[in-house]
């Protein structure tokens, strides 16, 4: 797909509207039926400074971004200077005629000439890529009618008209850009973002239950969730803080909600004795942790992987847990579903690690089979016996039948001491074994409901790329240059990253002549917590910090550089 | 047909002597007054020896970490508006660690009741300083004196005009039941600091101390005059009033779910049309 | 030592003073020149349950407390029949004769008749204690006279009374209690538990100030350092929560102060987003978690060593740390004098671990020389050139020079988002790279300076018993008795768990023929942590989590049970 | 000679026309007043568009976490009692995440100044309603407007006996300079809390909305009347008033350690006395 994806990359400042480009754009694409991936880089601010909108697109399919430029379209000065180097060398600049192109190769629009107001830049910009990518434009046409049909015809008619001049008026440039190959998809497909797609698994899930603090990455889950809450039957509520946020979720589920926190490292961080509490209380909770870099503050909008050894260890004492890290759309979905599930199942915390790359990717994806989805488990409404009702009952599987309170007779006593099996607090010190005890036999529950990783490609002989959650795309595509370069090449992707259960991947890496395992972040903290559960060390790492998204190029430099 | 009895009979971890065992005879009366069956009252506490006090009652509980009774209280009535949650805990969970979660119960104005056991001290981590526990009093572990001003959290209620805003003593049982039933009736956040001798680390504020400040607010207090309720908030000194300082005709937070979340199925419909709209 | 070693519990209700016989027979025994260890059980409550005070005293040294009850003081009913089944084949209950015996060999005391007022029982109990003990009672009224100095002669009179009478009484019954061998100690002995050791280390190295919120058991350490503040020039401030603890240790830190921070797990829990943020800002700051069983609330007053893994990924995003966990009293002193000179060093958050149990295990202790004690690092308060500096300077240890506010014209700029050298917010991904790398080096200087795990006994051929923190007593007395019993036997303690250096360690591991890793928690948090950094795998677990301490016994039956 | 020059200048990170840009003039502008050298100050600010603010400031910063000004600059004055320190962040900041340490910094009377840029909503994340948004005013995640009731952050500081309360708004000035100079002059904990045209995200409370509204409060104003400055902080609707609301004469935080902690080295012959008390 390397050589036939076209990555078009859209830059300015915030508040520019390249965002809105951005999105017209890919979603037309889709709707014409290309693979997208979408990437957006921007900065902690709400206007000025320089971000970017890539649409890396495809006939076929395509699972990463890539850093080199095909179509760069410049609303800013300061776009070409600072992407300049990443120029394809088929790669057109599309920049404000006014500017002008200081030597590059492109076009240089004239927007002064094009649009009536400045307003319609991005209604030309939208013509000008158009018409390169030699799209139908009944796409854009089409979605432009939608958008703006809440403004009336005369918007309408206003912005066509800038569209179909812009489009002529590229066509008249003959510019030497060749159209890419028309696509492949058939059937409609959906744009969603990574935290768009997981909001709405939860809510298949029947996620009725939000409490936040607004932190990004975290808040687009939250937003798209309030966005359909009157719809779907959400009680939403902006906690005064993250602590509040995840005891009001423990609230609410201790009454029968099912709930849904998202934050971010720093916002989770404030969490960790909730955590605890969820793990004692055994009052299940999905959290979504999307991970930005740390420490602290660190880039509030850029991409990491390394807070998985936080999610792992958060809350003081031992308890079990489950850990997903979703790879793409249709795992942020499912996955979020899953979670949903897994912490009512076993009436835990359960944690769904994304980060900003994959929050803020737009990607298709093929529409979810609702009908397809399994029962998620729920808690007892009724007991027969409710006189000898125990929450905290002592069982083979650890797990308790979980009554809610007000349901029946039965009172439920939930207790963040050590307590008996009715839930009052005891200083039974042979008792707190017995529940401690049960309390850890759920994780022999999680191991065997635990999703075995993936493996993309035949490990025999091959060069394997591990990797867990969003670096999937990148690995992907890595591997497949590999293949094509005649090296065997496969990818083993953890979407679940706890439990860890040996059996699932070892005789995978065993098959593997040389294991690389990919993570962004420094520690390698996958490839440690997979040595610590098996004795299983990575021939080399990859690593990734600097804030930006993995891609193939840069996956198989680090491998180059390495000697590997 | 709820009595006394619906509300059980514990052994308590307390000391002997101590206030709390008081609030307790109170909270059990109020309860049997209003005729709510233990199944449909949930008490949410922190930590704390107040706060194990929903562990002597028969009751729902939902006993969980130090300063984070209202939040996890307020997460109940969210599910479950048929509920009756109050929560329970002392002055140090409720306005120390708790602080913050105050301001924003206070400013939500849900449906709750809180019962503050304010003994001015941290009774159970054994006699350090707490938000009440008044300038210059000293402790153990404030051998100066307690170096800030104490917190009055009925004046900070009242100035935020929170729902219902009275005070109790342990020491007049019969009062503090009038005060539970009313707060719970009332349809918004109700709190109730309800002043509470430990015997064993408050030497100062003793039953006998507070039997001697303590009087009962007449009819002649207007709980809708905030200026009258600010004052009797502010007096605490040789006089402390009891009673309903302060009524606000607030609207309780809302709306709340129109039937319990846990009997609530998601629309797939309503999901198909969402995800329809992403096409 | 097992042998001779005599194990005094007293045993009754929270209130009814057994701490106060406990405290002043531990007192007498240690100037008397015998060596001890007190284990203090109790409950989460401040009057009523049952609690115990257990001494276990021995001539010449003792390392551990032990379950077999040779004398039983028996305050209350209770105290005889929970205790019974651990009383040894020599032992004596000591009950009021009003209470009786219940057939259990000892003596019934008759207090009524000893005591002019239930007040004096105490005095009474110390009388018959020491007559069993043949003490000599000069050990005993010396110390009744400095006690009761300050309440003037009567008292001291009345109380001398009770004691000699209670003496005269115990010697007039005859019985048959085999009085330990003299002591061996000479020389002046201090009598400390754990957190006192701690927060007296800490003093010693300059710490000056203290913001915490209580919790137990890490407010003794905070409580020692209040009864000594006026003293020691300590600046102490309860914060209004665990955030506002560590944020002022580290707002005070910046500013020059040397801050200690104490809690426990759940406090710790609330202290994970600012452990972050003093990893970002490069802010020294020494925390004590003093550990105790969780999940959550757990049983408070009891002991665990189950928040290693917590400690060591506390906080989000990457960044370095050491870890202490001191097995004695010697080392509670030692290292958290090292905690903050490695803070300091370092610029970075450091942690000491400890638990329960040694926090209020008092103990006889030789006095610390202060004279030998190494500098401890300071930040700078002159640089040559203020007008170049940078806070954050890149270095090739990773260490900036360490300017403080105010003292020079040089600024200081603290910041938690990722910034540049001068310490203001940058949004350079390079610049991110280079921060980061920087950040990291400095884990080099901590390995470097990290304590190896200390060996007592030879290796070779031997069992190797692995611990860490407060473990290492019952470890050593395990050791000895397998070689009582002629098996081969060694201690491998970890005072320092964070960073390891596995060539420190690993061919210990290697000569010995069998290893045990013995830890107060499920999962085997250090074993699994070796694990992780070295490949090596123990061949058994000894874990224990009921919320007692580790003894010989419970180690050496877990091993027999095991097979091993 | 301290100028508004040795200040420095800064590229900001804030959006062309915001209230910000204002503030920080006034900030500088006091600071010249005071005559401050650049390096005997430390400001610290949390997390949020207003907490960047020290960063364009040439001074000592401590820019720390969200929500976490107040402990920040509490220990920082607690360990140098020689700086000036100066709290500087958002409404979100100082009232939400960070509203437990408003109380308790309320509380101490600390010798600090905060400045709270008040713009009424969560700026940095795109527009979540802050503890000051208006009860029912619409946000994007709020689309049936704010649930509760604004927190009144003057209101309850003079209800607290606060050091110093005063209100600014960042289109005056001049006034909000004098503000700031009597803050940081006086002795114990000041509030400044500075009325902040948001123009991405709050297109209700513009400039002119405060413009209209705001008035300097006059001489016949008596910052030590605490019923009129409760009844001033109270007002916020037709009218808004500006300056100093309410002054305490309670004593200020202390006693601060006679000389910064950095200089003080342990005194071991008082540590070998200690220990000698252990035998
Ligand atoms: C996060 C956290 N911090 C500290 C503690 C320790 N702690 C338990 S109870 C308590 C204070 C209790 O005081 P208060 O709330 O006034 O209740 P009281 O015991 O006086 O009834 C503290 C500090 C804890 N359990 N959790
Ligand atoms: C612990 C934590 N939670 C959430 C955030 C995300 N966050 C950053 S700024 C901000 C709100 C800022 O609002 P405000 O304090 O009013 O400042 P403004 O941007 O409006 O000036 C939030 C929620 C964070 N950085 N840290
Ligand atoms: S410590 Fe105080 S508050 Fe707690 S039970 Fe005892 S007397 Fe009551
Ligand atoms: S988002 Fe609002 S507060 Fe932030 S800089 Fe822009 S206008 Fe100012
Ligand atoms: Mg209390
Ligand atoms: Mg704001």
């Amino acid at each position: 797909m390397a050589a036939v994806s076209v990555n078009i990359v859209i830059g300015g400042a915030a508040g520019q509207g390249l965002v809105t480009v951005g999105e017209f754009l890919a979603r037309a694409l889709i709707r014409a039926g290309y693979a997208i991936v979408v990437t957006q880089d921007y900065q902690s601010r709400v206007r000025g400074g320089h971000n970017t909108f890539a649409i890396r697109l495809d006939p076929e399919r395509v699972s990463a971004p890539t850093d080199s430029i095909d179509l760069l379209v410049a609303l800013s000065a300061e776009t070409l200077s600072i992407h300049r180097s990443k120029l394809s060398a088929r790669a057109l600049v599309l920049a404000d005629a006014a500017t002008g192109l200081d030597g590059a190769p492109g076009l240089g629009i004239p927007y002064k000439n094009l649009c009536p107001k400045p307003l319609y830049e991005n209604m030309a910009a939208l013509g000008v890529l158009g018409a390169l990518l030699c799209l139908d434009p009944a796409w854009i046409t089409g979605l432009i009618r939608e958008k703006f049909a809440h403004k009336g015809e005369a918007v309408i008619a206003a912005n066509l008209a800038v569209f179909a001049a812009a489009m002529d008026w590229t066509a008249a440039q003959n510019a030497a850009f060749a159209c890419p190959a028309p696509p492949a998809k058939t059937g409609s497909r959906l744009m969603l973002n990574g935290n768009e797609a997981l909001a709405l698994g939860a809510l298949a899930a029947g996620v009725n239950f939000c409490s936040f603090y607004p932190m990004t990455p975290g808040t687009s889950v939250v937003q798209t969730i309030i966005d359909q809450a009157d719809a779907m039957g959400v009680v939403v509520e902006q906690a005064e803080d993250e602590i509040a946020a995840i005891i009001m979720a423990l609230g609410a589920s201790s009454a029968g909600a099912r709930p849904l926190v998202s934050t971010a490292g720093g916002g989770f961080a404030l969490m960790v004795e909730g955590v605890s509490l969820a793990g004692m209380l055994e009052t299940p909770v999905v959290v979504v942790v999307a991970q930005r870099p740390g420490p602290a503050t660190g880039l509030p909008t850029r991409t990491e992987q390394a807070d998985l050894d936080l999610v792992l260890y958060a809350g003081h004492g031992e308890f079990p847990r489950a850990i997903f890290a979703p790879g793409d759309l249709s795992q942020c979905f499912h996955l979020a579903y899953r979670a949903v599930d897994t912490a009512e199942r076993f009436q835990s915390p359960v944690f769904v690690l994304t980060d900003q790359f994959l929050a803020d990717s737009l990607r298709d994806v093929a529409p979810f089979d609702l009908t397809a989805l399994p029962p998620v488990v729920r808690p007892l409404t009724h007991v027969d016996d409710t006189a000898g009702y125990e929450r905290y009952a002592v069982t083979p599987s650890g797990v308790s039948p979980r009554l809610l309170p007000g349901f029946t007779e039965g009172l439920v006593v939930l207790d963040s001491d050590e307590h008996t099996p009715d839930g009052h607090l005891t200083e039974d010190l042979a008792v707190r074994v017995t529940m401690q005890d049960k309390r850890l036999r759920k994780a022999d529950g999680l191991a065997q409901a635990a999703l075995p990783p993936d493996v993309y490609g035949d490990p025999a002989g091959a060069t394997l790329l591990a990797c867990w959650g969003s670096t999937l795309g990148a690995a992907l595509e890595a591997a497949e240059v590999l293949r094509e370069r005649g090296e065997a090449a496969c990818v083993l992707h953890f979407s679940q990253v706890w439990p860890l259960v040996p059996d699932a991947f070892l005789p995978t890496l065993a098959a593997a002549r040389r294991t690389v395992m990919v993570e962004g972040n420094c520690a390698g903290q996958l490839a440690r917590l997979i040595r610590r559960e098996t004795g299983f060390v990575f021939n080399a790492l990859v690593r990734r910090y600097d804030g930006l998204p993995f891609t193939a190029a840069f996956i198989l430099d680090r491998l180059t550089e390495a000697g590997q | 047909m709820t009595t006394a009895n619906s509300y059980g009979a514990f052994e308590t971890a307390w000391c002997p002597g101590c206030g709390n065992f008081s609030i307790r005879t109170a909270v059990v009366a109020a309860l049997t007054e209003l005729g709510l069956p233990p199944h449909k009252v949930v008490f949410s506490s922190g930590i704390g020896q107040a706060a194990k006090a929903p562990h002597y009652i028969r009751v729902n509980v939902f006993n969980g970490l130090h300063g984070r009774s209202l939040p996890a209280a307020t997460g109940i009535k969210l599910a479950n508006p048929e509920l009756t949650v109050l929560a329970e805990s002392g002055d140090g969970c409720s306005y120390g660690e708790g602080g913050n979660h105050f301001l924003a119960t206070v400013r939500r104005n849900i449906d709750i009741t809180a019962i503050v056991h304010d003994n001015q001290i941290y009774g159970l981590t054994k006699g350090q300083a707490s938000p009440t526990t008044p300038k210059g009093q000293k402790t153990k572990t404030q051998p100066h004196g307690a170096p800030s001003a104490a917190f009055n959290p009925l004046a900070v209620a009242v100035t935020m005009d929170a729902g219902f805003v009275a005070r109790g003593f342990s020491g007049d049982i019969e009062h503090l039941t009038g005060l539970i039933v009313a707060a719970v009736r009332h349809p918004g956040f109700s709190l109730i600091d309800v002043l509470q001798p430990c015997v064993s680390f408050n030497k100062v504020n003793t039953y006998a101390w507070y039997k001697e400040r303590c009087y009962r607010l007449g009819e002649e207090h207007d709980p809708t005059d905030r200026q009258a309720a600010l004052a009797r908030a502010m007096e605490f000194g040789e006089r402390i009033p009891l009673g309903v300082l302060w009524k606000s005709d607030r609207p309780a937070f809302g709306p709340l779910p129109p039937t319990p979340l846990a009997v609530q199925e998601p629309d797939k419909a309503a999901l198909a049309d969402i995800l329809a709209g992403y096409a």
